[in-house]
């Protein structure tokens, strides 16, 4: 196994595994900041998956450069900062609302915020 | 709510028919009955079988509109006698009163009693008296007989009276009756 | 059973006098003070749940009413009367209208007869039996019923014979009227 | 112009009819209970007296017209059935209508009657109507499935056919013809003629006289011969429909005379049934009696 | 520049109102304006230029590019004509909200904008990262905007909302990865390239997400929550523009899928339709309800996509989402802002008309998208149809409910009224417009019934119907406005009907009458119980009867199930057999002189459907006419009973119709020239006493202001030519002779026993018995007995109500004494339709049949010279009667203490009632009431997957993932 292809492989199971622990995360953490936390994580996730689907063995970073021969697909790496960016504003507001609605609640437990329902 | 007008005079009929009529009349007594205490037990013998006034055309009939005879039977006390009122002038013409028992006729044991009437001529005009405490049957049946001759001969005219002097058998009964509350005329 | 029911008032009660004890009966006469008390005791701790009657009489010489109310156990079929006295003038006696709502029409009559008034009775003042009586209640014993219905509703005629058949042959066909008076003058 | 006198010849028989068998059944009833009972002719007098009587009052139009109705529906009901067959001046008015016809022509003079007695202002008139018209309902329901048995058994709906097809001796009556069916209209007809035990319409007792407690004199003598004829009528039109009808006025007089007596006899010696008892016992009993012979015709 | 305009003004105007408001917010919102208005100009210019507005196509479309690259690096956006109209409705919901936005939360321009911005883009968008983009802008700036509201429970909504939000994140992210990796591309047509495994992923993550964020069931707890957790005008604003951008994106992808075969969508769409409504039935907060009102559009919107293609597909999703959108935009805004549940100070019209509009109801433009879409349906897809017809109609349902338990609290304002009107002008303006698009299923041709000689009865019943109940309109009784108008709109479709071409036309017809007279019972004083019931058996009614007429393919020639199907549609419009209780519970609701036009007119609509189907037929009978007769004659006992027990005038009038109508569908059901002739006879005489009997009602109502018996009674001393006229038409509906009532038992009579139908003559002629407990029930409850001090005041009726009573008594008279004149039209009509039996033979006056004979002429003079000669003898006899005071009776001697006391009426029949009481009570309430538990229970069990809690959301749509996953790979 080569060093890419080993990165390659880390690369899908580090990812594969953070968008999982995150849904698990997500379903099973009954604190709201844990979600937000759990969110960030499994976004933390796909935005690696995100880096992977422009992955190609044996290039370098998509800088251009005089040396530069021969990168992997810029866009993904362009994509992976949009969503980023996306993903702060996410969480950010995620936390303060999340914040903001256990105030209100007196509880940061989000089954505690069932009055809306039927 | 009430018909409050008076009466007219009725006028004096004569003649075969009349005759015919007052034959008709006098076979087809129906009676309306109001009594207290014994009185209203004493009359029911007749419509028995042993007494059976149904073949003398006698028939009770449950309301005065429907009725010929009013029997007054056991004592009238003051308050009473406001129903009885209303019930005779109820009755079409024309009609008749036999009052029963000597309660009814002039107060009985009740004489002294602080509401029940004495004299019963001031203030319904009775055809036939039947006498005792109380009549038997036979008694009564005695008076309907008198009452039917009575009417045969033209000479029950106790209600054609009664119409003529209203006034003075009104001021009468609101003697008596403090609460007067009847309209003029019962209709 | 008498006996436990004597005993629970005696105990509540030391000045109670009793009137006359049987085996399921007993008549004891309280203070005018305790009288409601007594009444109230013996419907929610002996079981006298019923109210039978209330009774008044007018013991005019010493110038009291005695009231007695006759309570019921059902349960074990005893009568309890329980007495009071009230004095005579401008009679007030409590009225237990709303503990048995048929108090109410006891009470309404013993006012009517007696003219003993019970504050509280929802319908004190409505007509019971009497209609629109002005004079003082004729259950009084200082009300005199033979002058006041000579008054009122008039000297009955004695009998002038003795012999029934003449008696009676006078009355039928008249009327004690102005106009029957008339018609028997014109005879 | 035949015809026009047989009109008024039927109304003034049926009515002379009517009070006299009225008369009889008093006398009957009397007897029945042990006394002797009045005269024949008693109705007569009542009915000259209270047609007599020198005042009367009134509650309002409804009121006054309620003894025309009652007497305007007996007189079409007298004049829609044959009275005796084949003598066809007797038919009066029957061409103009069949069965149908009739039963509903029936209704006329109850509604009248009730209208009338509602008018009257008085809760007990009120009363007896609200039972009358609810055993009304139920016995017209036995009634009318007798009847269209018969008339469907028959093939025919007009009164003169079927009496027609009765003619033929005494088993081609539908009393023989259709048991069950006359069986249920017969126990209808105990209902229509007030006869106890189904009583409680006029019900004397608690309810003064029922539907004309407010009527009186010459209003009562209207009611009392719409009543005469009614029951006349009735008579008759049983007779057509079970009884082969009359061929003379001798047979019409006698098969009248026995249906009469037969409510009368019933009457006098049962007790009366609550109105709900009877509407159960007038939509059980009579009504599946009847309902044996339409599925027999049916099939 | 123009198309860049239209896209990015909004987005302009919320970075300078970021930067502004602090400082002006005057200014701000002036600059919000000048930019909403500008961006709306804009947008109309490019909806022109693409020519949207001929409906010719609306996929053509202008590509407008930004920044250097191509996407998904820049954006570029395909401004395709339908959108333009979407965009309209967005840019003209966002200026209209804005002022209400700027009352309560001024701070919020930016993020309205922002919305919008993002609304427009996604609507736009063609690469699927920038789609990405805009989806997560837009569920920013929506929690934004909710935790910016002011009301109790908004931190719960956006946390529900982010949470979700947040999930779609990953797995949308997820897909673009996948589908990036396998194509290379992330255009939306790069995702008709991937295939294998790949595609399978990337259908499902997609599918996953479209389906939550469009809030289709299953995946739609999130929503219900959000909308009814955030403040209306927020809820208002979202579903004009964020929400409806998303569902037109979700049908710009939802066909590009690598799904296999499309079809699963409309299976998904319509289990969801069904059990997300069933879900709806329960749902009471307004904001819940629409969020339910969503789900089933979303779900329509994947039933669309899964059963139809190409510009049907395109206009279809177009007209459906644009014109729900404006329905529960203009709902929430029609809310008071501050109190969420309060719907106060405007018209009720101007709430109904969205109602109306969103339950699809024509003419309003809803209708015709839906007509085509489930004639559509109904041709191909038979299972789905049924599903769909039965989720519509239990949306019908709840919306119904939510606007009558509302209009309770609605004051009318005149203020509204130029807006109300306006409204419904734009609405059928709209619809107009949009009958010009190719619907395939819109044809006006043919002829229902092909005989002009009933057609003709049938047009002459209508008009007549119509017009008697005018005069009365005037009296009205407080609130009671304008219902005339709706009366007269209802009356003139009515009108039109009988010469109805074909389904289509009937059907709009019968809907346009039905729901104009909804409105019209609407306008009573407390009406709205009567109002819901009316909607939802008319709603009933109507899809029966549209579901009837799409599967027969628009024509009358019918058999088997379509037929069936509109036989049960009669029935329900009639209210036979149990569903007599919209009867009962509209007509005593209903205004002035309305229930006589519903009762006496609008019913025959069903008879005339009835004739329709059986002359279409080629038998010219009903399908299984013995089960109708039975169903005729069996409500004909149970409505008399029902009336003679009823305690209320118009309520009993209500139960008599019902029952009489009865009469009707047993001589239809006959299918014989007797029955026939019965039958319609029936019609016009029922028209005719039901409608005088209603408007002495009317005259009773509205001089006393009550109907109920234990307050009326001896109103003929009041009212005596109200009594004539309600006696003769009493006399006649009890059939007794010689009134017109007879003629009708007698040819039915005469029908049944000639086909040997026996049982169901008996049942007849009982029910006809009993009518006359309630005949005479009538006539003493309201007339006679004693009248109250109460009414004292009572006058007679005023003339607009006495003239036309006056006419149908002369009219009944005529056809009693006289039935020959109608007999001897009627019969040769009926003999040329081809029905079996022997017409009855007109000799003169006398009528003949096989077995009967009836001379109406001579039974009148009979009854009538009798009762002149008992009348005059009476009076030539003796002494005239004297008249009495009413409390002159003979009362045991006592003066009745009041008049109140010896009025006997309540519980008139009850010795019937007691001699009832062996019977099990079957009440038909009691039936729908069970009807109704069992879909509250059902709908219960799925309200169950609506925890409440944030996380079941996110489970539902994973567990949804998990099953497609399953389901598409066992597919595969």
């Amino acid at each position: 196994m080569t060093a890419q292809s080993l990165f390659y492989w880390s690369l899908v199971v580090t990812a594969a595994g953070l968008v999982l622990i995150g849904l698990w995360g997500v379903l099973t953490r009954k604190n709201i900041l844990r979600i937000a936390l759990a969110f960030t994580l499994a976004d933390t996730g796909v935005n690696l998956i995100l880096v992977w689907s422009g992955f190609l063995p044996n290039r370098s970073a998509p800088i251009v450069d005089a040396s530069v021969t021969s990168m992997v697909d810029p866009l993904p790496q362009a994509l992976v900062l949009t969503s980023i960016v996306i993903g702060v504003a996410v969480a950010a507001l995620f936390v303060v609302v999340g914040v903001l609605a256990s105030r209100k609640s007196g509880s940061a437990d989000v089954r505690r915020m069932k009055e809306l329902r039927w | 709510m009430y018909c409050n007008q008076r009466p007219e005079k009725p006028g004096v009929k004569k003649g075969m028919l009349e005759k015919i009529n007052n034959m008709a009349r006098a076979n087809s007594l129906w009676v309306t009955a109001y009594g207290t205490g014994c009185g209203a037990i004493e009359l029911r013998p007749l419509g028995t079988s042993r007494f059976d006034m149904e073949r003398f055309g006698i028939a009770m009939r449950p309301t005065p509109r429907q009725a010929d005879v009013l029997i007054i039977s056991g004592y009238l006390a003051t308050k009473t006698l406001k129903r009885v009122i209303r019930v005779y002038e109820q009755i079409q013409d024309p009609k008749y009163i036999i009052a029963l028992g000597s309660c009814t006729i002039n107060g009985g044991m009740y004489f002294d009693s602080y509401n029940t009437l004495n004299v019963l001529d001031k203030y319904l005009p009775v055809d036939v008296y039947v006498m005792g405490c109380m009549p038997r049957p036979e008694a009564v049946i005695d008076g309907f007989s008198l009452l039917m001759q009575k009417i045969k001969d033209g000479r029950a005219q106790g209600w054609k009276h009664y119409k003529e002097n209203l006034d003075y058998y009104r001021e009468n009964q609101k003697k008596i009756i403090t609460d007067w509350d009847l309209p003029d005329y019962n209709w | 059973m008498i006996d436990k029911t004597k005993k629970e008032l005696e105990i509540r009660f030391p000045l109670l006098k009793l009137v006359r004890e049987m085996h399921n009966y007993l008549h004891v006469e309280v203070e005018k003070a305790s009288a409601m008390d007594a009444i109230l005791m013996a419907k929610t701790s002996l079981g006298f749940k019923t109210l039978q009657l209330i009774s008044s009489v007018d013991r005019m010489e010493e110038n009291l009413f005695q009231m007695t109310w006759i309570l019921e156990n059902y349960n074990n079929e005893t009568t309890l009367l329980i007495s009071a006295r009230y004095p005579r003038e401008n009679c007030i006696v409590p009225s237990l209208s709303d503990i048995w709502p048929a108090a109410s029409a006891f009470e309404r009559e013993i006012f009517e007869m007696f003219g003993i008034s019970f504050p509280g009775n929802p319908r004190e003042g409505e007509d019971f039996l009497l209609e629109g009586w002005k004079d003082i209640p004729p259950m009084r014993r200082d009300f005199l019923t033979e002058e006041y219905s000579m008054k009122l509703y008039g000297e009955r005629q004695p009998r002038e014979h003795l012999d029934p058949r003449q008696y009676i042959g006078d009355m039928v066909g008249e009327w004690n009227t102005p106009m029957g008076q008339k018609r028997k003058e014109e005879k | 112009m035949g015809n026009i006198v047989s009109i008024v010849l039927t109304i003034l028989g049926a009515l002379s009819w009517g009070l006299l068998l009225g008369g009889i059944s008093r006398t009957v009833t009397a007897r029945i209970h042990g006394r002797m009972g009045p005269r024949v002719t008693q109705n007569f007098i009542d009915m000259w007296k209270l047609f007599k009587k020198t005042s009367s009052i009134h509650h309002g139009g409804m009121f006054w017209m309620a003894p025309m109705f009652r007497i305007t529906g007996a007189i079409c009901v007298l004049l829609m059935v044959p009275l005796v067959i084949g003598n066809s001046i007797t038919y009066n008015m029957s061409f103009a209508g069949d069965i149908f016809l009739v039963i509903y022509i029936m209704f006329f003079g109850c509604l009248g009657m009730a209208l009338g007695a509602g008018n009257s202002g008085h809760p007990y008139a009120v009363i007896a109507v609200s039972r009358g018209l609810a055993q009304m309902s139920s016995y017209e329901l036995s009634f009318s499935i007798a009847v269209v048995a018969i008339a469907v058994g028959l093939k025919t709906f007009r009164i003169e056919g079927i009496v027609e097809a009765q003619q033929a001796g005494i088993l081609s009556w539908n009393i023989f013809r259709f048991p069950f069916a006359s069986a249920g209209a017969l126990i209808a007809f105990l209902p229509m003629q007030m006869a106890y035990p189904f009583g409680i319409v006029l019900a004397p007792q608690e309810i003064p006289i029922g539907p004309p407690t407010e009527y009186s004199s010459r209003f009562l003598s209207f009611m009392f011969s719409g009543r005469a004829l009614f029951g006349t009528a009735k008579l008759i039109l049983f007779v057509s429909l079970l009884f082969g009808g009359a061929s003379n006025w001798i047979s019409l007089l006698v098969k009248t005379f026995l249906l009469y007596m037969y409510p009368v006899v019933v009457s006098s010696v049962f007790p009366r049934f609550r109105t709900e008892q009877s509407i159960r016992f007038l939509w059980f009993v009579p009504t599946s009696l009847a309902l044996v012979d339409l599925i027999r015709v049916m099939l | 520049m123009v198309k860049a305009l239209a896209i990015f003004l909004p987005l302009l105007g919320a970075f300078i109102n970021a930067w502004l408001p602090g400082k002006s917010p005057k200014a701000s919102r002036v600059v919000s304006y000048l930019m909403l208005t500008a961006g709306l100009i804009a947008v109309i210019m490019l909806s022109i230029q693409l020519g949207a507005w001929n409906l010719r196509d609306l996929s053509d479309s202008v590509i407008l590019s930004t920044g250097v690259g191509s996407p998904p690096l820049s954006i570029n956006l395909e401004i395709t004509a339908g959108g333009t109209l979407a965009a309209i409705v967005m840019y003209a919901a966002t200026i209209f909200s804005l002022h209400r936005f700027a009352l309560t939360t001024p701070k919020s321009q930016p993020l309205i904008l922002a919305l919008l911005t993002a609304s427009l883009g996604l609507l736009f968008a063609t690469d699927i990262f920038n789609s990405f983009v805009f989806l997560e802008i837009g569920s920013i700036v929506t929690i934004g905007l909710t935790a910016a509201c002011k009301c109790g429970s908004r931190w719960e909504a956006a946390i529900k909302a982010a949470l979700v939000s947040g999930l779609v994140t990953i797995l949308y992210l997820l897909a673009v990865a996948v589908l990036y990796r396998s194509t290379g591309m992330l255009t939306l047509a790069a995702l008709g390239n991937v295939s294998g495994a790949s595609a399978v992923i990337v259908a499902i993550l997609l599918l996953t997400v479209i389906v939550t964020e469009i809030k289709a069931f299953p995946l739609t707890g999130w929503g219900l929550d959000f909308y009814q957790g955030t403040s209306s005008i927020v809820a208002g604003l979202y579903s004009a523009t964020w929400s409806l951008a998303v569902l037109l994106w979700a049908a710009k992808v939802l066909p590009l899928l690598p799904i296999g075969n499309p079809i699963i969508y409309a299976w998904i769409g319509a289990a969801g339709l069904v059990f997300s409504q069933l879900a709806g039935l329960r749902a009471s907060s307004s904001g819940r309800i629409m969020g339910y009102s969503t789900s089933a559009y979303a779900s329509l919107l994947l039933v669309a996509a899964g059963t139809t293609t190409g510009a049907f597909y395109t206009q279809t999703v177009i007209v459906l989402m644009i014109f729900s959108s404006i329905a529960k935009f203009s709902l929430f805004m029609l809310g008071n802002p501050e109190k969420k549940d309060q719907w106060s100070g405007f018209g009720t019209l101007l709430f109904l008309v969205p109602i109306l509009l969103l339950a699809g109801i024509p003419p309003l433009p809803i209708f015709w998208a839906k007509f085509a879409f489930l004639a559509h349906l109904a041709s191909g897809f038979p299972v789905i149809f049924y599903a769909v017809l039965a989720g519509l109609l239990l949306e019908a349902v709840y919306l119904f409910r939510f606007w009558s338990a509302r209009s309770e609290k609605t004051g009318e304002k005149s203020a509204k009224r130029p807006s109300a009107v306006a409204a419904v002008l734009l609405m059928l303006l709209a619809s107009v417009w949009i009958t010009r698009m190719s619907w395939g299923a819109l044809d006006f041709s043919g002829s229902i019934i092909e005989s002009a000689g009933l057609r003709n009865i049938f047009h002459g019943l209508f008009a007549i119907g119509t017009l008697l109940c005018l005069p009365g309109v005037f009296n009205r009784i407080g609130r009671e406005k304008s219902y005339w108008f709706w009366l007269l709109i209802s009356g003139a479709a009515l009108t039109i009907l009988p010469a109805a071409g074909n389904g289509l036309t009937f059907y709009l017809l019968w809907e346009i009458s039905a729901f104009a007279a909804v409105i019209g019972v609407s306008k009573g004083t407390a009406a709205s119980k009567g109002t819901f019931w009316y909607a939802v058996f008319a709603s009933l009614s109507g899809y029966l009867l549209l579901g009837g007429i799409l599967l027969s393919k628009g024509s009358f020639a019918m058999a088997g199930v379509p037929a069936v199907l509109i036989t049960i549609a009669a029935l329900v419009k009639m209210g036979q057999f149990g569903t007599h209780l919209w009867n009962v519970r509209t007509y005593p609701a209903a205004p002035g002189t309305l229930p006589a036009f519903l009762s006496g007119t609008s019913s025959k609509a069903a008879v005339l459907l009835l004739v329709a189907v059986a002359v279409n037929s080629s038998s010219a009978s009903l399908p299984w006419g013995r089960v109708i007769a039975w169903i005729g004659a069996l409500t004909a006992l149970g409505g008399a009973i029902l009336a003679a027990l009823a305690p209320d005038y118009k309520k009993m009038l209500a139960h008599a119709s019902v029952s009489q109508l009865g009469y009707i569908l047993m001589g239809l059901g006959l299918a014989s020239i007797l029955g026939w002739t019965a039958a319609i006879y029936h019609t016009i005489h029922h028209l005719i006493f039901k409608m005088a009997l209603f408007l002495g009602a009317a005259g009773v109502l509205y001089r006393t202001g009550t109907t109920e018996f234990n307050n009326l009674g001896g109103l003929v001393k009041k009212m005596p030519w109200t009594f004539a006229f309600t006696l003769i038409s009493v006399i006649s509906f009890a059939s007794i002779p010689p009134l017109a009532g007879f003629g009708s038992k007698w040819l039915l009579y005469n029908g049944l026993i000639e086909q040997g139908w026996l049982p169901v003559l008996i049942v007849g002629m009982f029910a006809s018995v009993v009518a006359f407990l309630y005949s005479f029930r009538l006539l003493h409850g309201v007339f006679l007995g004693q009248l109250s001090p109460k009414n004292a005041h009572a006058k007679e009726a005023p003339l607009p109500l006495l003239i036309p009573q006056a006419l149908l008594a002369m009219a009944i008279m005529v056809l009693g004494f006289k039935p020959t004149i109608l007999l001897n039209f009627l019969v040769p009509v009926l003999e040329k339709i081809g029905l079996s039996g022997l017409a009855p033979v007109i000799q003169g006056d006398m009528v003949l049949t096989t077995m009967g004979t009836w001379n109406a002429w001579m039974v009148g003079l009979m009854v009538m010279g009798l009762f002149g000669f008992a009348f005059v003898f009476y009076w030539i006899s003796g002494h005239k009667p004297k008249y009495v005071g009413q409390l002159d009776i003979g009362f045991a001697g006592e003066m009745p203490p009041s008049a109140d006391e010896v009025h006997y009426s309540n519980n008139f029949f009850r010795p019937y009632q007691r001699a009832l009481s062996f019977l099990p009570k079957i009440h038909a309430q009691k039936i729908f009431s069970g009807v109704n538990k069992t879909f509250n229970m059902l709908g219960d069990g799925v309200r169950a997957l609506f925890t409440g809690d944030g996380r079941t959301y996110l489970a539902h749509s994973l567990i949804f993932l998990l099953l497609l996953f399953v389901f598409l790979n066992g597919g595969m």
